[in-house]
């Protein structure tokens, strides 16, 4: 039952409701604004991590940027394939998503591999060390280990080793490439996720350096080189070719004298850097197979004698033999004997 | 080279001066008025000042192993804001009220903002304010100073404690008057006219008054206020921009009506202001860094304080001032930022209007 | 005389009576001398000899690789031993030419102007100045010939001769101002005479009043005017040098020759004056090698190339476990991990440092004193810009004008907190042009 | 006049609505980070409580006391001020997509911000006329403004400080904010209530 106290009631609140409307619907055409939903519907999908992979300021910067055509559509690395696919089909293109890659710190040369010449005192910053004086390690290309890399990370993905490395876990790394930016050395690269085998080196001097200042360094030995096709020497430098494509065989990391290849197959990077057992596991292997090897040519060469072919000359005793064509001209001064 | 040369970047030379030394010179700097307060006071002013400092340090120590950061209880901050805090407190303070003060200065108002450096108050002027809402009948009962009858530090023993540990010896103004203690507190009852019945000047610059411990002696607060400024720890701005807003107000308000209010004199010399100018308002942490702000702060607090000790409800306005004045900091700053070099408009940062 | 200043900068411990009164010694050459073919800012030079050419003394042994560069010769006869990487005093390797001394110091032959100077036309006498390899000498290192030859669009009224020497420890410049003097003078006539500014000033600080005298008697008869400066660092800061001598400001991003005046070392003036009037190249320096390590120290004319654990063997001096090595003055030296580095043009002081002078004290939190803001000759906020820095914020480290920094070392020498400030401001200004470059 | 000015300085100051009422928290809290959208939103209170003020009162007055509805009270006065608050948001979002962006979702809450609503109801409480119910708004917003600009210049000199982990983001903001509040008890006695 509607008493007059009720219908007076509606009625004020009634004709207040109606006032306000009328003034909001006046409001609304004068106050008119044309918004973009492309914007909320990019912001929903987009990881929201803000790392800054893509080269602008945070997801917001980005999605702007996908509207107003300046970004890349394909410029979101931690997003990985489905977000760039969904990116598609808000901006109504067709894309196909990049290769997934991974951030790998090229270097193994740990406080007891390559230690400091000098005692770095200031601020725990790479950049700042690399400024001074080139850092403490003697290897001007060595990781120094202070963890600007690991601040830069907005995913969690790096941390530094208390033997002054940083690693970067594959799982969580998204390719954003924050830490490649800051990194002063240079030092971290971008690799296909597929590869398995690592080169984890940069230093591109001369053997007789890179073994003055660091045990596990890449001293262009080339003997990983006719292990694989995707092994390829860059002027002094072994390094895994994108370029091709084919499994590297084990025998890269065995094949290595220095122990500068990382073949994750075999061992966790953690432990390949880390544990003791690890290294000592690798020696085993590798001089089982070099074993197996030696055992595998004596038998070829039996053979061939047999079949009395022409003699060839040992790989192991002579590295400059079987260079791969195309690679650096000027060999070095000195192969491993 | 086998030997590991150090190598660091420029420079490579330092002034010499630490923050242990400045903390521990401002220590220094209060240590005459602080002697000065225990020989008047006695045992109650002793005690208010070593608990409070005790706790101060020990909640900086508890803290910094709570947060896993480096030790910085003796680097002397935690025990200067400990003194501070003391000496602004009633002598005969239950101990454990300041217990309670040391917790907020310390915890609540300094380590939750990340310790030393970090915080936006003044940890004992937050402490104390703290204190004065929460327990306001313990803040403001004074104990009259004692008697030094014989060459005795300690002269006759001025209180006792009841069954409820509350002090009821002669010497404790009557809890009923309790706004009536201090000099301030009189002149906000009974208007201008009762200075003259007041101490002389003389007595307040002395100190032989009644008051916080470290509102006692004036003249023990400028030796020491001009110490700091000498030694260069602090700067003038601020102290002479509140005394002298402090001394104008009061001026001012004096000529208007002299029957309701006192003169610049007798608001200099009493109350918190001498040490609130040269010891707390002068906190680097909370304070301006620049010359123009810390000559803004030292006005505002200058106003702040005259205005809450004339018409507000409160009779000291120095720690509400304090505060009040800290909130304001990053709008000085922004505001009176140096103009680079050659530059011809100001830089941003922080702060920005 | 009134003593002139600018606002900012502190009062750090001079430590120069040590070898203020010790007359520069010609250092005896080494066997080997490492010549960096970027000794100088701007392009390296280029080797123009090659591994087994016999050079003379005084032979230009590499050209400029540019317009802004520099020459290098031969401070010693002898033969070229190598071209190749060697360390250099900031930590990288660096080309260098090798050469062997025969310890013959067999001479070319120079042709200079003598005192007929002024005859010649200001394009001939920038030549001169450019084919000595002449650099800025107080630690610059920029090519002099470059602020001998401003755009057409600037006047250049004045030339300032810094000779204030404000690095504590070193002595080099003073001597010079002692023993020199008149080269000094009449370097800076040339340079004038070069730019066609009327106006000459010599500023030294007042902490030397014998070098004071010396000049100011070597420039009686001239217009040139010497002033006393007051005895605080950076008083040899461009920008400071000019603000305290004639009260002129140089403009924010700008340089001094927009303000009409071209400042110069001592030992730029008179490196000029033997370049113009004798002919003679940059050969070698006056090198203060001192500190608290150091038990002999002196001050040495040092061949450019020459290893510094040569000139420490020289001072018997060792370099003790854990002490430090800089290359220049405490305030802005560079730190160095081994000896194995040569003296180059801007090397002005090599400074040993025992142990206990040398460690870092570990930064304790800021407690915002504001004697960094005090001490900023440039008028910033060290401590802002630190947290700036060390947050990563990018554009407010630019808006508080982090570029603006000279990275003279006055906010992080007095902060009680013994925070890297400058290694902080550093990181922001490298932050803040690897941002420029990505926008780009 | 005297009046006025106590009434300006009462609710500015000896009872501020956030420091001593705690009225209007969730925007204090919110669009603190940053004086420009401190001064922004304060603004935007101001202008949302002059007029919903003003209406509330015209209402009550006018359509609720004639018919003695007084108890259409709350719902009456959250219509005008949602409607008022719609309208200031469209503005805002016209005039100045960038603080309409800052502000975010606190714009459309301040429709139940209950500063604004408190005001309303204080004014007829307090039996205000017309003139004290606008000196009212102007000293209740202009409080309202103080402190949240005040605050959020604390805020981003906190943006700088090594806060513990555990007290980053709104912990340590009601820290500041309760010390803010400690002072701001100073001003006791300042205004007294006539």
């Amino acid at each position: 039952m509607f008493t007059n106290e009720t219908l007076l009631a509606l009625a004020i609140l009634g004709s207040i409701g109606l006032v306000m409307s009328v003034l909001l619907s006046i409001g609304k055409r004068i106050f008119a604004v044309e918004t973009d939903d492309r914007f909320d519907r990019l912001m929903d999908i987009l990881p929201g991590a803000n790392c800054g992979g893509c080269g602008f300021p945070g997801c917001s910067g980005f999605a702007q940027g996908l509207i107003d055509g300046t970004a890349k559509p394909t410029a979101c690395p931690p997003g990985g394939p489905e977000v760039t696919v969904l990116i598609g089909e808000i901006m109504g293109v067709k894309l196909t998503p990049g290769e997934p890659m991974v951030a790998v710190v090229g270097c193994a040369g740990d406080h007891s591999a390559a230690p400091p010449v000098a005692n770095y005192q200031g601020l725990r910053d790479c950049r700042a060390a690399h400024a001074v004086a080139g850092g403490a390690k003697s290897c001007a290309y060595g990781c120094l280990g202070l963890g600007t890399c690991q601040t830069a990370c907005v995913f969690d993905a790096i941390t530094i080793t208390d033997t002054g490395l940083a690693i970067i876990d594959r799982d969580k790394c998204t390719a954003c490439g924050a830490c490649i930016e800051i990194c002063p050395r240079q030092i971290i690269r971008l690799h296909p996720k597929r590869d398995e085998v690592h080169v984890l080196c940069i230093n591109p001097d001369k053997p007789k350096e890179v073994k003055a200042v660091c045990t596990v360094g890449c001293t262009a030995c080339k003997l990983c080189t006719r292990q694989s096709e995707r092994l390829v020497m860059d002027e002094r430098l072994a390094v895994v070719s994108p370029e091709v494509k084919a499994d590297i065989p084990a025998s890269c990391a065995l094949v290595c004298p220095q122990g500068t290849i990382f073949d994750l197959r075999q061992y966790a990077l953690s432990d390949w850097i880390l544990d003791p057992a690890a290294r000592r596991n690798f020696e085993q292997r590798q001089e089982a197979w070099k074993a197996e090897e030696k055992a595998r040519k004596a038998a070829a060469r039996e053979k061939k004698s047999a079949s009395k072919a022409k003699p060839k000359a040992d790989p192991d005793t002579n590295t400059d033999a079987n260079a791969e064509p195309g690679t650096d001209a000027t060999p070095p001064a000195g192969g491993e004997a | 080279m086998s030997t590991p040369l150090i190598v660091s970047a420029s420079p490579h030379a330092t002034s010499g001066a630490t923050t242990p030394k400045i903390m521990w010179s401002v220590v220094l700097a209060l240590a005459p008025a602080t002697a000065y307060a225990i020989w008047l006071f006695g045992y109650p002013a002793l005690s208010v000042i070593a608990v409070t400092v005790f706790f101060c340090v020990f909640f900086e120590t508890l803290c910094g192993l709570a947060m896993r950061r480096p030790p910085t209880a003796t680097d002397g901050s935690a025990a200067l804001t400990g003194l501070i805090l003391a000496l602004s407190l009633p002598p005969g303070l239950p101990l454990w009220i300041c217990a309670v003060g040391a917790f907020v200065a310390i915890v609540i108002s300094k380590a939750v903002f990340g310790g030393l450096g970090q915080n936006p108050f003044n940890p004992a002027m937050a402490g104390r304010v703290f204190l004065l809402i929460a327990f306001p009948a313990d803040l403001t009962r004074w104990l009259v100073p004692q008697q030094h009858t014989g060459d005795t530090l300690f002269g006759e023993p001025v209180t006792t404690l009841d069954a409820q540990g509350r002090i009821t010896e002669y010497g404790l103004t009557n809890v009923d008057a309790i706004t009536a203690a201090t000099p301030i507190g009189l002149l906000r009852e009974k208007g201008a006219n009762i200075v003259a019945d007041l101490p002389g000047n003389i007595e307040f610059l002395l100190g032989h008054i009644n008051g916080s411990a470290g509102e006692t002696s004036a003249f023990l607060l400028l030796a020491g206020g001009i110490f700091l400024l000498i030694r260069r720890v602090i700067a003038w701005h601020i102290p002479v921009a509140y005394l002298g807003t402090v001394a104008l107000f009061a001026a001012i308000t004096h000529l208007v009506d002299p029957s309701t209010y006192a003169g610049p004199a007798f608001h200099l010399l009493s109350g918190g202001v001498m040490m609130g100018a040269w010891f707390i308002a002068t906190d680097y942490v909370t304070s301006p860094m620049f010359p123009k702000g810390r000559i803004l702060f030292g006005v505002g607090a200058g106003i702040l304080t005259m205005v809450i000790r004339l018409w507000g409800g409160y009779p000291e306005g120095v720690s509400f001032a304090v505060l009040l004045m800290n909130a304001c900091v990053p709008f000085f700053n922004a505001w009176t930022r140096p103009k680079p070099f050659g530059a011809t408009t100001a830089t941003s940062g922080g702060a920005q209007q | 005389m009134s003593i002139l200043t600018f606002r900012g900068g502190i009062h750090p411990r001079y430590n120069k009576e040590r070898t203020a009164a010790l007359a520069t010694k010609p250092l005896a050459a080494p066997d080997e001398l490492v010549l960096p073919l970027s000794q100088h800012i701007g392009a390296p030079a280029v080797a123009t000899v090659s591994v087994g050419d016999t050079v003379l003394r005084g032979q230009t042994i590499a050209q400029p690789g540019g317009f802004v560069s520099a020459a290098i010769h031969a401070p010693v006869s002898g033969t070229v031993s190598a071209i190749e990487p060697r360390p250099t005093g900031n930590g990288t390797l660096g080309d260098a030419i090798v050469l062997t001394n025969d310890h013959q110091d067999t001479e070319t032959s120079y042709s200079g102007l003598g005192e007929d100077w002024a005859q010649a036309d200001a394009a001939t006498l920038r030549d001169m100045v450019a084919r000595a390899g002449i650099v800025g000498l107080g630690g610059a290192a920029f090519p002099s010939h470059v602020k001998l030859a401003p755009p057409p669009d600037r006047t250049i009224d004045t030339v300032i001769i810094n000779g204030a020497e404000c690095e504590p420890w070193l002595t080099a410049d003073h001597r010079l101002m002692l023993e020199s003097a008149n080269a000094v003078v009449s370097g800076l006539r040339i340079i004038q005479h070069i730019l066609g500014a009327p106006n000459g000033v010599i500023g030294i600080e007042a902490n030397k009043p014998d070098a004071l005298r010396a000049i100011s008697q070597a420039a009686t008869g001239t217009p040139i005017r010497v002033v006393s400066l007051a005895v605080k660092y950076p008083q040899g800061g461009e920008k400071q040098l000019i603000s305290a001598c004639l009260k002129r400001r140089v403009p924010q991003g700008k340089l001094p020759m927009d303000v009409g005046v071209v400042v110069h070392n001592t030992g730029t003036a008179a490196a000029i004056h033997r370049a113009v009037v004798d002919g003679r190249p940059l050969l070698e320096r006056i090198v203060t090698v001192t500190g608290t390590a150091v038990s002999q120290p002196a001050n040495y004319w040092v061949r450019l190339g020459t290893p510094v654990a040569h000139v420490l063997q020289h001072c018997q001096t060792e370099l003790t476990p854990a002490g430090k090595l800089i290359l220049g003055g405490p305030m802005m030296g560079i730190a160095q991990k081994h000896a194995d580095i040569p003296v180059v043009k801007s090397t002005s002081g090599i400074l040993v440092l025992q142990p206990k002078d040398a460690t870092t004290r570990p930064a304790s939190p800021c407690i915002r004193c504001g004697r960094c803001v005090d001490a900023c000759p440039m008028f910033l906020v060290p401590q802002e810009l630190g947290a700036f820095a060390r947050l990563r914020m990018i554009p407010e480290a630019r808006a508080a004008a982090a570029l603006d920094c000279m990275e003279c070392g006055s906010c992080a020498h007095a902060c009680p907190a013994h925070i890297p400030l400058v290694q902080l401001i550093r990181l922001a200004k490298a932050d803040i042009h690897a941002a420029a470059r990505k926008k780009m | 006049m005297k009046e006025i000015f106590v009434i300006v300085l009462m609710a500015m100051l000896t009872e501020n609505f956030v420091l001593a009422k705690f009225l209007g928290i969730c925007p204090f809290l919110g669009v603190s980070k940053k004086t420009s959208t401190a001064l922004g939103m304060s603004m935007a209170v101001l202008f949302v409580m002059m007029v919903a003020s003003i209406l509330t009162f015209l209402i009550h007055h006018f359509a609720l006391v004639p018919f003695r509805a007084e108890y259409l009270q709350t719902i009456v006065f959250i219509l005008v001020i949602a409607s008022t608050v719609q309208l200031t948001e469209m503005a805002i979002q016209k005039m100045s997509p960038s603080l309409y962006q800052a502000l975010g979702i606190f714009l459309p809450l301040i429709t139940t911000n209950c500063a604004v609503l408190g005001l309303a109801v204080l004014n007829i409480q307090n039996d205000y006329r017309l003139l004290q119910v606008i000196f009212y708004a102007i000293g209740a917003s202009g409080g309202f403004a103080l402190a949240l600009i005040l605050f959020a210049g604390l805020r981003e000199k906190l943006e700088l400080a090594e806060v513990p982990q555990a007290f980053r983001g709104p912990a340590i903001a009601l820290v500041t904010a309760g010390i803010l509040s400690l002072a701001f008890m100073g001003f006791t006695g300042l205004a007294p209530a006539s």
